[in-house]
C-alpha cells in the first residue's frame, strides 16, 4: 500500500491547518452572532478528512452529514465560498439557501451535506450505481458518524451495496458520541467495522487520529474500489474535541487532558513525523500554518464583503426548469 | 385507435423510454418479475437486469438509491408497491429528494420519477387502500401526477420521466384493468395542465384519479334526472396544480364540487376549495362542495368498505345539495 | 401566579404526570440528558435510567416500541428531536398507532405521546425547520395538539398522557423560552377545545402555535391603526378541531383569516378554510383568506428566512385585505 | 431442553391440522368468492406456529405479520370468528374491520398481524419492554418472515433488544422467498441468524419442518427468556407451499416434487414420529385429521351464518373514548 512522502504531507498538513482554523474561526465568529444557525464542528477529526479527500479525484463523488465543513473543504471546496455559505451570503456555496449543514459543491464532487443523520448514505450507493452503469472507474465515499450506524437506513444500504458489489466506501468517523449520549448508550457493537460483518465486506478500524494510517487504508480501499471492487467500509477512531454543537455546554463528557491531546492531535502527529522523517523543518512548519491563516482571513473578508442573496431566489430555486 | 389498460399503458411508456434514453432505469420491488400488477412485465428481457433491478424490501434506502442515482446522471423510475409504504421513504422524499435543489443553490438535480398506487375498493384492509397525495401537494419541490385515464397515464409518465425534478407518479389500482382506446401514438401529456373530461355550465367537478370516471357517470345522470350539466374537470397534476382552469369553469358554473377518494379532512379538495372560494369568491353561488371518504381508516369488511368509498351516489348527492 | 417558560411548563407537566402515574415512561434520543432543548431536564435523576430512557437514532423502531409498549399498558411519551425527522416514523405512526384500535375492532388501545417540535426562525436551514402537522391532521386515529401558550402545553400535554388514542403534540421551538406567567397549579386542558384569546367584532383570526401571539400583536395595530377589532383564536388542538367555536366567531365577524407558519399550500389553514366556508358562506362577506409560508422550503440565509416566515406583518396586510 | 411427548404430539398435530386444513378451506373459499382481500397463506409452514405458540401463555405478547392465520389460531384464537373475520362479518376477530392481514385477540395474547413487512418487530419490543417495566416474566414473540429482514426498522429493533436485554423472541419463518424473489436477489446473508450475528443474541438456525426440532429450541429460548434472558432469534428453515398470495401464477419458482414434499411436510413427518415412537396409531391419527375437518367446517357454518357488521361502525372505531 502507498505511504505518504514528504510532499503530500505537507498538503496533508495545509488541508488539516485549513480545516482546524476555518473551523476555529468559525466558532468565534458564532459566538460573534456573524454566523447563526445549527454549526458542528469537526476540530480534532481533521486527519480523516485531509487524508481521504486527498487521494480522490473531481468525479469521484463525496456525501457527508451535519459535520461536513472539513469534508468539503478537503475535496477542494473553496474556503470564500464555505464561509459565505455560513454567513448566509448569496456568493456561498449553495448562495446562502443551504448553510452548513447543507454545503454542496458539485464542481468538485462534493455531492452534499445533510442534516438527516445517515440520510446522505443510500444517496452515494446511487452515485456508485450510476458510475457503474455509465462504466466509468469513479467511486463514491460517504463520510458518517457512529450515531447514524444505529438508523435503518444504513444498514438497509450496507445490505444493498454488499449485494450490487458496487464501488462505495463507507466512511465511519467514530468519535464515540452521538450529540450528548457515548456509544454505549446506542449499541452493545463497540466497532462499527463489526456491525457490518455478516454482509461480508471488506472493512478496517484504524486510528483516524494517525493521518498516515488512514491514508493508506483508504488508499487500498480506493484502488481496490477504482479497479472493479467495493463496497468497503474504513472505521476511523477519531476525537470531537468541540461541544457537539456551538454553544454545546458539553458538560456530558469530561474533556481530554491537554497533554494528552497534544498526544492524539493528527496535526502535531503529522507534524512530529514530518520532522523526524526530516520531511520539514520548523519553518516549513510554521508557513504552512500561517498559509493556511491567511487563506481563512481571506475567506472571512470574501464573506463580510459579499451581499445577500436577492429577495426573490427563495422563489425561483425550488424547481429545476427543464 | 387501439384498446389497451391503464397498466398496459403504463408499462408501453416505460419501454418506450427506456429504449429512447438508456439513462433511465427502473428499479423496485419484485420489478424484474413484473411486479403483482404486471406494471413492468417484459421490461427486466428486453432490457437486462443492470437497468431493471430487483430490490430487497428496504424503501427508505432505495429511495436514497434512486436519488443519489438521479443526482449523479440517471433517471431513475422507482417503484414503491402501495402508497402505503411511501411512509418508509418519506424522509428521502421530502427531506432529500424535494429539498437538493433548492438547498444545493440550483447545483443538484433529482430527475426521479416515483410511481405508486393507491385506493381502496379491493378488500385491502386499512394499510393497503390509502390516498395519501394530499401529503405530497404539502412538500415544495415535488411535482405530483395523478392521472386517471390510461392515455394521461402514459403521457405523463414520459413527461415526468423528462422532467428534471422529481415526480411522483400517483396511479390507482382499481383503474389498472380499465380498458380505453388510446391513439397508437401516445401523446406526451405536459405536467401541470388539467384536463376537461365534460362541459357542462351548471356545475363544475374537480375530481381525481378513480372519481373523475364516476363524475363522468354522475354527470350523465344528474344531466338526464335533474337537467343539471355539470362540467367535469380531471387535474391530472396536483402539483403545479392548473388552478385556471378551475377557476374559468366555476366563473361559468358558479358552483365547485371537488371529489377525491383520500379522506376529505386534510385532502387536496381542502386546497382546491380553499384556493377556489378565494378566487371565484363573487361568481360563487354556493359554497365549495367536497366528496371524499369519511375521517376512518379503511375497513376491511366488504359491505363497509363499499359504504365508506366515495363514488357516483355522494358525487350525484352533493351537486344536489349545490342549492 | 408564577412565570415560567413553555419549555419549563412542559417539563413540568411530564415530571407531575410521571409522578401521578408510574405507567408513564419517556423515551427519546438524549431525554435522560434533558434533551437539545432541556424538555426532559432532571427526570433522568428523578425517575431513573428505567422509566426515562435514552435511545439511539432509530426513529421507526422507537416509535414501534412506544406502540408496543402502550398496547402493552404502559403510557409512554416519545420525543421525536425535530418533526422534521418524524418522517422516518410516519409508517409506525400513520399504519399502526392511528390504525391499531379500529383494525382490532376495538381490542387494542395505544395511549401514546409523541412529542415533538417544529418551525424555523433559528437558521436552522430547511431539514430543522419545518411544519408538518396538517399531514397528521389527514390520518384519522392520531389526535393532533399544537398549543401556543406555556399554559395550554402543560394542560394540554397532560391530557394527552392521560388520552387512550395516539397524540402527537407538536412544540415551537421558537417559542420554547418564551416567559408566561401561570397559575401555581396548572391547570388540564381537554382536548378538542378552542380557546378565545382575544374578542373583537370585526374580523376572526384563527392562528396555530407561534403565530397566535403574532396575531395578538397584529389585532393590537388593526385596533390602533385602522380601528379593526380582531378576535384571535387558538385551536390550541388540530385533531379534533374545535370548528364551533370558530364558526361562532365569524358568523358574528363575518370574516376569517387563518394563519400558521407552514407552507399555505396543503397546510392547516387549507381544512379550516374549506369548513368554514361550507359552513358560514352566508355569513362571509370576504372569502376565507389564509397566511402560511410560501412554495418553498426554509432558506437559510437570515434575510431570506425573515422573509420567508409569515407573521405579525403578513397577518396585519391579510386582515386589511379582507374587503 | 424439553423433548415432545406423546401427548404433546398429538397437541401439535391437532394445531397443524387445524391450520392445514382450516387455510386450505379459506384457499377453496377465496377461489369461490366468498373470501376476498389479499390472503398469505401459510400451508407447509405449520410446524413453527404450532411448536412455538403450544409453548406460550395467553399473557406472552405474539405479533405476527402479513402470514398469520396459522399464528392466530395455534395462540388460541377461535377457528370461528377467524374465518368470520375473514369474511367480514360483525362476529369476526376484529369485527371485520381488520381482515387477513389484521387479525388482533387479544384475549389470548395474539397482539396483532400487520401488512407492512417488519411493520410489527419494534411492537413487540415494546411489549417485552413493559413486562420489564411492570416486573411480569412474559415473553413476547414476533414471526417474520426472511424478507422482512433487509428492512430498516428490522435491524434497528434487533439492536435495541441487545441493547436493552429484553425478553423477546423473534422468531423468522425463512421460506427462501419474499414475494416472487428468492432470498439470494435480496441480500449475500443467506441465514438470518448470521444478520444478528454482531448483536452478541442468542440465535440458532433450526429445519422449521421438523417440530420436534423447533420445539426444543424454541422451548430453550423460551425458558431462558422466562427468567430473566433475552433477546434470542429463532430462525426456522421452512417451505411455502402455496403461492405468495392467493391468485398468484406463482410462475417464479417451480413447486417442490410431491414425494419430496411428502418428506418434508411438518404434519406427515410428526405423525409418522408418532408411529414409530407408538404414541398414537393410525385411528388417532385419522381422529385427530377428522376432528380439525370438524372444527372448519363448524367455523365456515359460524361464520356463513354470521350478520356483517353495521354500518355505523366504521365511524364509531377511529377512536377509543377515554
Ligand atoms: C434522523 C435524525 N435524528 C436525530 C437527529 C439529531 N442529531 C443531530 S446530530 C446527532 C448525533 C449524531 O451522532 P454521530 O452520527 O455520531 O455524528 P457526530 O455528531 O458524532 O459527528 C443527532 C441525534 C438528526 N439530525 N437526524
Ligand atoms: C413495507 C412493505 N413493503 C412491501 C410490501 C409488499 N409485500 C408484501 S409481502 C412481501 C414479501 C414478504 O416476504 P417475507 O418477509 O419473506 O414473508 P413471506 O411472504 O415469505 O411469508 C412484500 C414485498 C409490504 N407489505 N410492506
Ligand atoms: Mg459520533
Ligand atoms: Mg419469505
Amino acid at each position: 500500500m502507498e505511504k505518504i512522502d514528504g510532499e503530500q504531507a505537507a498538503r496533508l498538513l495545509s488541508a488539516m491547518w485549513l480545516i482546524r482554523l476555518f473551523e476555529e474561526r468559525v466558532g468565534q465568529l458564532t459566538r460573534a452572532g456573524e454566523i447563526d444557525g445549527l454549526i458542528h464542528l469537526s476540530i480534532g477529526q481533521e486527519g480523516v478528512a485531509a487524508a481521504t479527500c486527498a487521494q480522490l479525484r473531481d468525479d469521484d463523488h463525496v456525501y457527508s452529514g451535519h459535520r461536513a465543513h472539513g469534508h468539503a473543504l478537503a475535496k477542494g471546496a473553496s474556503p470564500e465560498r464555505v464561509m459565505a455559505e455560513l454567513m448566509g451570503r448569496d456568493t456561498g456555496l449553495c448562495r446562502g439557501l443551504g448553510g452548513s449543514m447543507h454545503l454542496v459543491d458539485v464542481e468538485h464532487g462534493f455531492m452534499g451535506a445533510t442534516g438527516v443523520v445517515g440520510g446522505n448514505v443510500p444517496l452515494a450507493l446511487g452515485s456508485a450505481l450510476a458510475a457503474r452503469l455509465r462504466g466509468v472507474d469513479a467511486v463514491a465515499v460517504v463520510f458518517f458518524g457512529d450515531g447514524a450506524v444505529q438508523a435503518g437506513h444504513f444498514v438497509e444500504t450496507v445490505n444493498l451495496a454488499a449485494l450490487w458489489e458496487l464501488p462505495l466506501i463507507l466512511l465511519c468517523e467514530n468519535n464515540g458520541y452521538a450529540e450528548f449520549t457515548p456509544r454505549s448508550a446506542h449499541t452493545v457493537v463497540e466497532r462499527v467495522s463489526d456491525v457490518v460483518a455478516p454482509y461480508g465486506l471488506e472493512r478496517a478500524t484504524v486510528d483516524g487520529n494517525d493521518v498516515s494510517e488512514v491514508w493508506e487504508a483508504f488508499g487500498g480501499f480506493l484502488e481496490a474500489a477504482r479497479s472493479g471492487g467495493g463496497p468497503f467500509l474504513l472505521e476511523c477512531l477519531t476525537h470531537r474535541v468541540r461541544g457537539h454543537y456551538e454553544g454545546d455546554p458539553g458538560r456530558y463528557r469530561e474533556a481530554l487532558a491537554e497533554a494528552e491531546w497534544r498526544e492524539k492531535d493528527p496535526i502535531l502527529r503529522l507534524e512530529r513525523q514530518g520532522l523526524e522523517a526530516g520531511w520539514l523543518d520548523e519553518d516549513a512548519l510554521g508557513g504552512i500554518a500561517a498559509a493556511a491563516a491567511d487563506e481563512v482571513e481571506r475567506a472571512v473578508r470574501f464573506a463580510r464583503g459579499s451581499p445577500f442573496p436577492p429577495a426573490d431566489l427563495t422563489g425561483r430555486m425550488v424547481y429545476a426548469d427543464g | 385507435m387501439a384498446e389497451t389498460t391503464t397498466i398496459g399503458a403504463i408499462n408501453r411508456a416505460l419501454s418506450e423510454a427506456m429504449r429512447g434514453d438508456e439513462r433511465v432505469i427502473v428499479l423496485g420491488e419484485d420489478v424484474a418479475e413484473g411486479g403483482p400488477f404486471t406494471a413492468t412485465a417484459g421490461l427486466a428481457e428486453e432490457f437486462g437486469g443492470a437497468r431493471v433491478i430487483n430490490t430487497p424490501i428496504s424503501e427508505a434506502a432505495i429511495t436514497g438509491v434512486a436519488i443519489g442515482a438521479a443526482q449523479a446522471g440517471l433517471r431513475p423510475v422507482l417503484e414503491i408497491m402501495y402508497v402505503d409504504f411511501l411512509t418508509l421513504a418519506l424522509d428521502q422524499l421530502a427531506n432529500a429528494a424535494a429539498k437538493a435543489h433548492f438547498m444545493s443553490g440550483g447545483q443538484l438535480t433529482v430527475p426521479l420519477v416515483v410511481r405508486t398506487q393507491g385506493g381502496a375498493g379491493h378488500r385491502g384492509a386499512a394499510q393497503h387502500s390509502q390516498s395519501l397525495e394530499s401529503w405530497l401537494t404539502h412538500v415544495p419541490g415535488l411535482k405530483v401526477v395523478m392521472p386517471s385515464r390510461a392515455v394521461d397515464a402514459a403521457g405523463l409518465l414520459a413527461s415526468a420521466i423528462a422532467d428534471p425534478n422529481p415526480v411522483v407518479f400517483v396511479e390507482c389500482k382499481t383503474l389498472y384493468f380499465r380498458k380505453e382506446d388510446v391513439p397508437d401514438e401516445l401523446p406526451a401529456v405536459p405536467i401541470g395542465e388539467a384536463a376537461v373530461l365534460r362541459e357542462g355550465r351548471d356545475v363544475t367537478i374537480v375530481a381525481l384519479s378513480r372519481l373523475a370516471h364516476d363524475a363522468l357517470v354522475a354527470a350523465e345522470c344528474l344531466a338526464a334526472e335533474d337537467g343539471i350539466e355539470a362540467e367535469v374537470i380531471d387535474p391530472r397534476t396536483l402539483v403545479p396544480l392548473d388552478l385556471e382552469t378551475i377557476v374559468a369553469s366555476v366563473e361559468r358554473t358558479s358552483r365547485l364540487l371537488v371529489a377525491h377518494e383520500a379522506v376529505a379532512h386534510g385532502g387536496v379538495g381542502a386546497e382546491i376549495a380553499a384556493l377556489v372560494q378565494e378566487a371565484a369568491f363573487d361568481h360563487l353561488d354556493a359554497p365549495v362542495s367536497r366528496v371524499g371518504a369519511p375521517f376512518a381508516p379503511v375497513p376491511f369488511s366488504a359491505p363497509l368498505e363499499d359504504a365508506y368509498l366515495p363514488g357516483v351516489e355522494e358525487i350525484v348527492a352533493a351537486v344536489r345539495g349545490l342549492r
